[in-house]
């Protein structure tokens, strides 16, 4: 037998507190880039800094953020979704499908559209993790197909919600006063994602997957099936985001989405998540998203001329990048 | 020209804030240029602003927001979707801001008057011209430059309206979307080409819609075909001189830009507006195409 | 070198060398002298230092302080390249090759013949790499995809690349981690065809056999530090043990006999894969430790991994506890309580971006989860009680799995399955780069699970290990079964002659078996 | 100690002559798709099946084809390119401004052109190699940079090349007859770029580095100067691309190319490039845009409605690439 004693060697556990301590240093400064941007609006224009205009940055983040919140999940996995643009779009003429032309209430009709983006989601997630397409051609395949259905199911035409107020209250609405109801939504669901991220087993397994799915796989997790659910459930945000801007305009805009992906996408990384999967965070999705919005706010209060406003666009978010990256080298 | 400011027009005048369909295209851009030289002629300043495609509603209504957040004398909107900007023109109406519709009709009150076109009576002229010279006998396609927003589908409709209605005669192909993209219009233009050996014209619903059209016409080899366009741009005006293209209806955009700052201003000061004021379309072709009153319209 | 160089000449020295890293101070005042025309051992536990004074000398790290000489002439390596101009060639413990090139073009990387300025010559290349490959008895096809090859392969083009550039110094970093006996043999004669008057080789591994036979020297490191540097014709083992671990190791201990009757708890029939298993069959018992043996390639590893789902079997049916059991994937193992330890930790092990806890708790999770939400404390307690049990030596919990030397990393994957508490455990190389110490340790656990009433099979290409561990050994080869020992059968000689059978080719080997011409692979 | 001799330690499997004809017969498979679509069209239209057909189709796919190939190279080093789209705009109105604005000699114009391209791609590689931006910001920024530089140098008005009727020949030319210059130029880089992907060092580093970077590095390869190459080398292909969409439209459209990078990356994952990097080949890229376009042709030619088209077009995208995998796996 062996009759070994450890003689003391045991590592020093430092660590600890002070990797805690450390990593929500980190994050602290990833809001440096955001922070620094505010200020520096605030300072050249007199437009800039006050609440109404504060809120309404908030106002425009609210689909991109929610887009962005939902992708956060398949982008952790490792994969792309590219659906979420015209899929949103697609939920929202299904809402107007549900609502105004088959006249459901709205209590049943708004967790039908949610629902409908989780079917999307789930069919990505077939394609994905039964099928084995890769994930950029599977969900540029539904783009596609969510394009056409959209514009096939709403005859190319808007679809109203005028006779359902309380449909536009969704959006709209002040449950606190001077603070649109969108803006509480996008809170609570960046809090609800974040906890599921962080503190559950579906959140834990999205990092799994992400960092090496072979070996999350032979360590008994059923892969494919949390796959297919990861997509799922990161339908469910493509379907409330297509609720909102429905809320917002108003209208189910058919062909309103193309392009809204890579915006969603590009909030996500630009928050610091991986398109190699495995890291990422929904707070750093909202600094991302937030960036954007901000950016796209100040410009144009700054009236700077439009052309120019892409050009700046771009240098800013190479710098934020950039500069987050060396703070994180350096903490 | 705007200026590094972007604001047109100088000094501490009354500002009037522009939000467009759109700022790439050449349409918007000769919009842009009517209401800038008219700011400054009149000494006022003003911004310019449009969403990247006629599809962003949303982009359009934050960008909205934002100009009213600068709280100027005044607002120009053309709305993508009128209702969708609905709180916000509330919102402009109780900070004391006129409202200026242009381009499209915004479905609602506030506004204090709406120069535009009527892209269904312009798209009927150019459908109209088209059965003259095919002898309102044969098969003819559209492509149009979007199957959602209102300029693609007034464009669309009116000219299919006014076939259904006056060419009995005339077999309309199903419309085509070519997203407004020259390079797909041309490809799609092949397309129906090859699919209809019989075809015997070809109507373009803008500006990007044309000039993929005169491509894929070019490209093909076909001859004989009469194709009507929308919009000015030099790629047209160049086919209409050649004879490659038979005519096309145009707005007048620099002027549209003018009576929008016009307009508001009037506005800003209080004085009475009639409810629309209309700018013009023109058909124009081989024969007037050097007419002043068309050359005022055109832009290169 | 010129030609007076002799065996006491130093070739490369070490003095003073520091290097810390966030949270782990890896070496303090360092030392090492290699002779010209020595093999150099070099050993320590698991996170000793060794790989990380490898990677400074080969110029992926700068040393915060101290200094090296080569030859003589100072050595400070800037680059990776740097180094191996400057002569000094190294294998590092994990794979540096690229997976989608193939074997000629991995070892000439960066170095290709070319036609012109920019056009590649392919033919001369995989004449070059044929003939080095031939110089080295290296019997790897050129043009095969390097990913596609077998761990063992992979570490022979690593070594064919290392030699390729004609080296003064070769370090290999737990080379033989990989192989099994036969290849080490070839390994040893690569060596010492390439020691001669003005090389050395620095030669790193956990196997004290293989270095008493081919090291001259051996220097012993402990913790980052160095302790003593002994000549191997004179040092016993147990002493360089006692060195490295600061205590004595008792390296005979063997695990209880396992009675015949015990009840049968897996029992695995006709297993048939397309490419490579025919017809296995065998059974597990109750707290045994059945032994699997037998040359790279003969399918071991693809019995494991058809058996729990990771790859498809064709035929075969598994009975668990008398009840036949459909298993499609590795959850619906673990789910019946297999549980399967890759032996590639990098690749299906580990996720080398996440911290030690989320790798200790990964396959464990739903024991540690409430109404789907995790418990961290529980879960940080129970990852704490492993890192204490197992000794794996991390600054934290928090450490990330990419930052631990190679033997903790093995341990963490270790820790992971037996935080999941399985009746079955496959371990398929569980002591690949595991030092001494911890080998003991793993071994004391494999007997203390069977004492728990758990069953093990032990996949091995360590003879010894296989011969001291297992209660019963299945020997394998080209895809079969070829016989079942009892332990009191199983000797080294006997073993290797059912490995070495070849009954496709071998009409002898066929009938020794009893396998009809065709093999009865031909039953389905 | 053990020491026994391995009977013969086995040589593999694959490799050698079966392997390469094995893959091979792999890449043949890969037509099987376009061949069956393509053959599905010439039955139910009467008009698809045509020689002048046939080249409408060959010249729909030059830009998205010479946009393609240029990616596969930064694709399979792990890396991917945003800014192709808007990139080729802004070569487009460079050449516009050389060409036109500027008075100098097409051979002096165009070659200016496409370096201006190798210089876009060069300031992605740096910021991607040496600022080490991940490539999906580094590019997204170049992306909107491009987007707005292009309308600021245009001053938003297309710039025409009437005056340079050489120009336009670039692209409608006909060297042989019946087969536009357009064609033959996508010919000859498609085989230049396979000669440089299969025969050159460049290709062998580009492989290698999609493959295992550090190893790569390991090797004494300076991995970052070469992704520098990579990227500006790619860039070429944008700037070509914006040269010869420009001859086409007899003019430099600015506002002409957002979108394009998706379809061309599209062409290239569908051509089998895995977009994690270390696979690749021109041949599966130029296979993939013709799938595009053969789709695109021959479903306007059917005279599908529109909004069916995209639903059709991702559907047979979806069953291509399965259908694909699926022999890959048997093969
Ligand atoms: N990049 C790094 N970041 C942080 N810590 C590191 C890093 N590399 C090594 N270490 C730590 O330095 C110590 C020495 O590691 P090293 O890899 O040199 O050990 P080793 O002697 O090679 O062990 P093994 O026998 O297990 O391979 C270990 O505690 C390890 O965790
Ligand atoms: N992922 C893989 N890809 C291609 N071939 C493989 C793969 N895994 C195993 N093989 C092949 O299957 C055969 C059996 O390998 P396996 O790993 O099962 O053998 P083993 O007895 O465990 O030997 P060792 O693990 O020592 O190499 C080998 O010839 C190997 O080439
Ligand atoms: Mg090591
Ligand atoms: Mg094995």
């Amino acid at each position: 037998m062996t009759t070994v004693k450890a003689p003391t060697a045991e590592p020093q556990r430092t660590g600890g507190v002070a990797g805690a301590i450390k990593s929500r240093l980190q994050q602290l400064l990833a809001f440096a880039s955001l922070i620094v941007i505010y200020a520096f609006f605030s300072i050249v224009s007199p437009f800039f800094f006050s609440y109404g205009n504060f809120i309404a940055i908030l106002f425009s983040t609210v689909v991109i953020g929610t887009l962005a919140i939902g992708t956060t999940f398949v982008i952790i996995t490792g994969g792309i979704d590219l659906s979420i643009g015209t899929g949103m779009a697609l939920c929202a003429v299904m809402s107007g499908v549900f609502i105004v032309n088959s006249g459901l209430p709205l209590a049943v009709g708004v967790p039908l559209a949610i629902l409908f983006g989780g079917l999307m989601g789930l069919v990505n997630g077939i394609n994905v993790a039964l099928l084995k397409i890769p994930p950029f051609i599977a969900t540029l395949a539904m783009m596609l197909v969510a394009e056409g259905l959209a514009l096939v199911l709403s005859h190319s035409t808007p679809i109203y919600f005028s006779d359902s107020p309380g449909y536009i209250e969704i959006s709209a609405g002040n449950l606190i006063p001077n603070v649109p109801n969108a803006v509480l939504i996008l809170a609570a669901i960046a809090i609800i994602a974040g906890v599921l991220l962080t503190k559950t087993v579906l959140g834990r397994y999205t990092y799994s997957i992400g960092s090496n799915e072979e070996a999350t796989a032979l360590s008994g997790i059923d892969v494919r099936r949390w796959k297919v659910g990861i997509y799922a459930f990161a339908g469910l945000f493509t379907g409330l985001a297509g609720v909102m801007i429905s809320a917002r305009l108003g209208s189910a805009q058919p062909a309103t989405g193309m392009g809204y992906e890579l915006q969603a996408i590009a909030a996500v990384v630009i928050g610091g998540t991986s398109l190699s999967g495995g890291k990422g965070s929904i707070i750093g999705t909202l600094i991302g998203a937030l960036i954007i919005s901000v950016l796209n706010n100040g410009l144009q209060i700054m009236s700077i001329p439009q052309e120019w406003q892409n050009v700046i666009l771009g240098c800013v978010i190479l710098v934020a990048v950039y500069t987050d990256r060396i703070r994180k080298r350096e903490a | 020209q705007g200026g590094d400011t972007g604001g047109g027009g100088g000094g501490n005048g009354p500002l009037i804030a522009i939000v467009s369909k759109g700022f790439q295209h050449q349409f918007w851009q000769a919009v842009k240029k009517g209401a800038e030289d008219e700011a400054a002629a009149k000494g006022a300043r003003t911004t310019f602003v449009g969403p990247a495609t006629e599809k962003d509603v949303e982009q359009q209504v934050n960008m909205l927001t934002n100009e009213l957040a600068k709280s100027p004398k005044a607002l120009g909107f053309a709305a993508l979707d009128s209702r969708a900007a609905a709180p916000l023109l509330q919102q402009a109406k109780s900070q004391n801001i006129p409202v200026v519709a242009f381009d499209s009709g915004v479905d609602s009150d506030i506004p204090v008057t709406t120069v535009a076109t009527d892209n269904k009576a312009a798209a009927a002229e150019a459908a109209k011209h088209l059965a003259e010279q095919i002898g309102g006998q044969g098969k003819v396609a559209l492509v149009v430059h979007d199957q959602t927003s209102l300029s693609g589908k007034d464009r669309r409709d009116g000219f299919l309206d006014w076939m259904a209605k006056n060419a009995p005669g005339i077999t309309v192909l199903p419309p085509q979307y070519g997203g407004g993209d020259q390079l797909e219009s041309a490809n799609i233009t092949k397309s129906i080409i090859a699919a209809n050996p019989d075809l015997k014209g070809i109507y373009a619903s803008n500006e990007g819609s044309a000039i993929g059209v005169i491509k894929g016409v070019q490209e093909s080899g076909k001859q004989g075909l009469t194709i009507v366009g929308f919009d000015s741009g030099k790629a047209q005006i160049d086919a209409i001189n050649s004879g490659l293209m038979a005519g096309a209806v145009t707005q007048d955009p620099v002027d549209m830009g003018r009576q929008l700052v016009d307009a508001a201003l009037k506005a800003i000061n209080h004085e009475q507006l009639p409810k629309r004021i209309d700018t013009a379309y023109y058909w124009y072709d081989k024969t007037n195409i050097n007419d002043p009153k068309i050359q005022a319209a055109l832009y290169q | 070198m010129s030609g007076v160089a002799t065996m006491t000449e130093p070739l490369l020295e070490v003095e003073g060398v520091d290097k810390s890293f966030p949270g782990v101070r890896a070496l303090h005042d360092m030392r090492l002298e290699l002779r010209s025309g020595e093999v150099l051992a070099l050993v320590g536990e698991n996170g000793a230092g060794k790989s990380t004074l490898m990677k400074l000398l080969s110029g992926i790290h700068s040393a915060d302080a101290g200094h090296f000489r080569l030859g003589g002439e100072p050595y400070q390596p800037a680059s990776p390249r740097h180094a191996l101009e400057l002569g000094i060639s190294i294998i590092h413990q994990e794979f540096n090759l690229v997976p989608h090139l193939t074997v000629a073009q991995n070892i000439f990387i960066g170095r290709e013949p070319r036609r012109g300025r920019l056009l590649l010559d392919e033919r001369k290349l995989n004449a070059d790499a044929a003939e080095l490959l031939d110089r080295l008895h290296l019997r790897l096809d050129p043009r095969a995809v390097v990913g596609e090859l077998t761990v063992a392969n992979q570490q022979m083009v690593e070594i064919a690349k290392a030699l390729s550039y004609d080296p003064r110094v070769l370090i290999m970093d737990e080379p033989t981690a990989a192989l099994n006996d036969a290849e080490v043999a070839t390994l040893h004669e690569l060596i010492r065809r390439f020691v001669r008057p003005g090389t050395g080789v620095i030669y790193i591994s956990h196997r004290m056999e293989e270095i008493k036979r081919i090291a001259d020297r051996v220097t012993v490191i402990r913790d980052g530090e160095y302790i003593d540097t002994l000549d191997m014709a004179t040092a016993a083992t147990p002493d360089i043990i006692a060195l490295m671990v600061g205590r004595a190791i008792d390296t005979e201990a063997r695990p209880e006999g396992v009675r015949a009757d015990r009840e049968v708890v897996l029992r695995v029939e006709g297993l048939r894969t397309r490419d490579l298993l025919k017809d296995v069959s065998f059974d597990l018992r109750h707290g045994e430790i059945l032994g699997f043996a037998g040359l790279m390639g003969a399918g071991r590893t693809e019995v494991a991994r058809a058996l729990v789902g990771a790859d498809k079997a064709e035929a075969g049916a598994v009975t668990l506890h008398g009840e036949p059991v459909r298993i499609a994937t590795p959850a619906d193992a673990a789910k019946l309580g297999i549980g399967y330890l890759s032996e590639d930790r990098k690749r299906f092990g580990l996720l080398l971006d996440q911290d030690v806890k989320a790798n200790i708790a990964l396959s464990a999770l739903r024991q540690f989860t409430k109404a789907g939400f995790v418990r961290d404390c529980a879960l940080r307690a129970k990852a704490d009680r492993y890192v204490g049990a197992l000794r794996i030596k991390t600054p934290s919990l928090d450490q990330t799995a990419k930052n631990l030397s190679g033997g903790n990393q093995q341990k963490v994957v270790i820790a992971k399955w037996l935080a999941k508490d399985c009746d079955i455990l496959i371990f398929d190389e569980p002591t690949r780069g595991i030092d001494v110490g911890a080998k003991e340790e793993i071994y004391q656990l494999l007997r203390e699970l069977t004492g728990q009433g758990k069953s093990i099979i032990m996949i091995s290409s360590e003879l010894p290990e296989i011969l001291r561990m297992s209660h019963r050994v299945v020997v394998m080869s080209e895809g079969r079964v070829t016989r079942v020992l009892d332990a009191d059968e199983a000797t080294q000689e006997n073993i290797m002659h059912y490995a070495t059978l070849r009954p496709d080719e071998n009409p002898a080997d066929a009938a020794e078996l009893g396998l009809a011409p065709e093999g009865k692979a031909g039953q389905s």
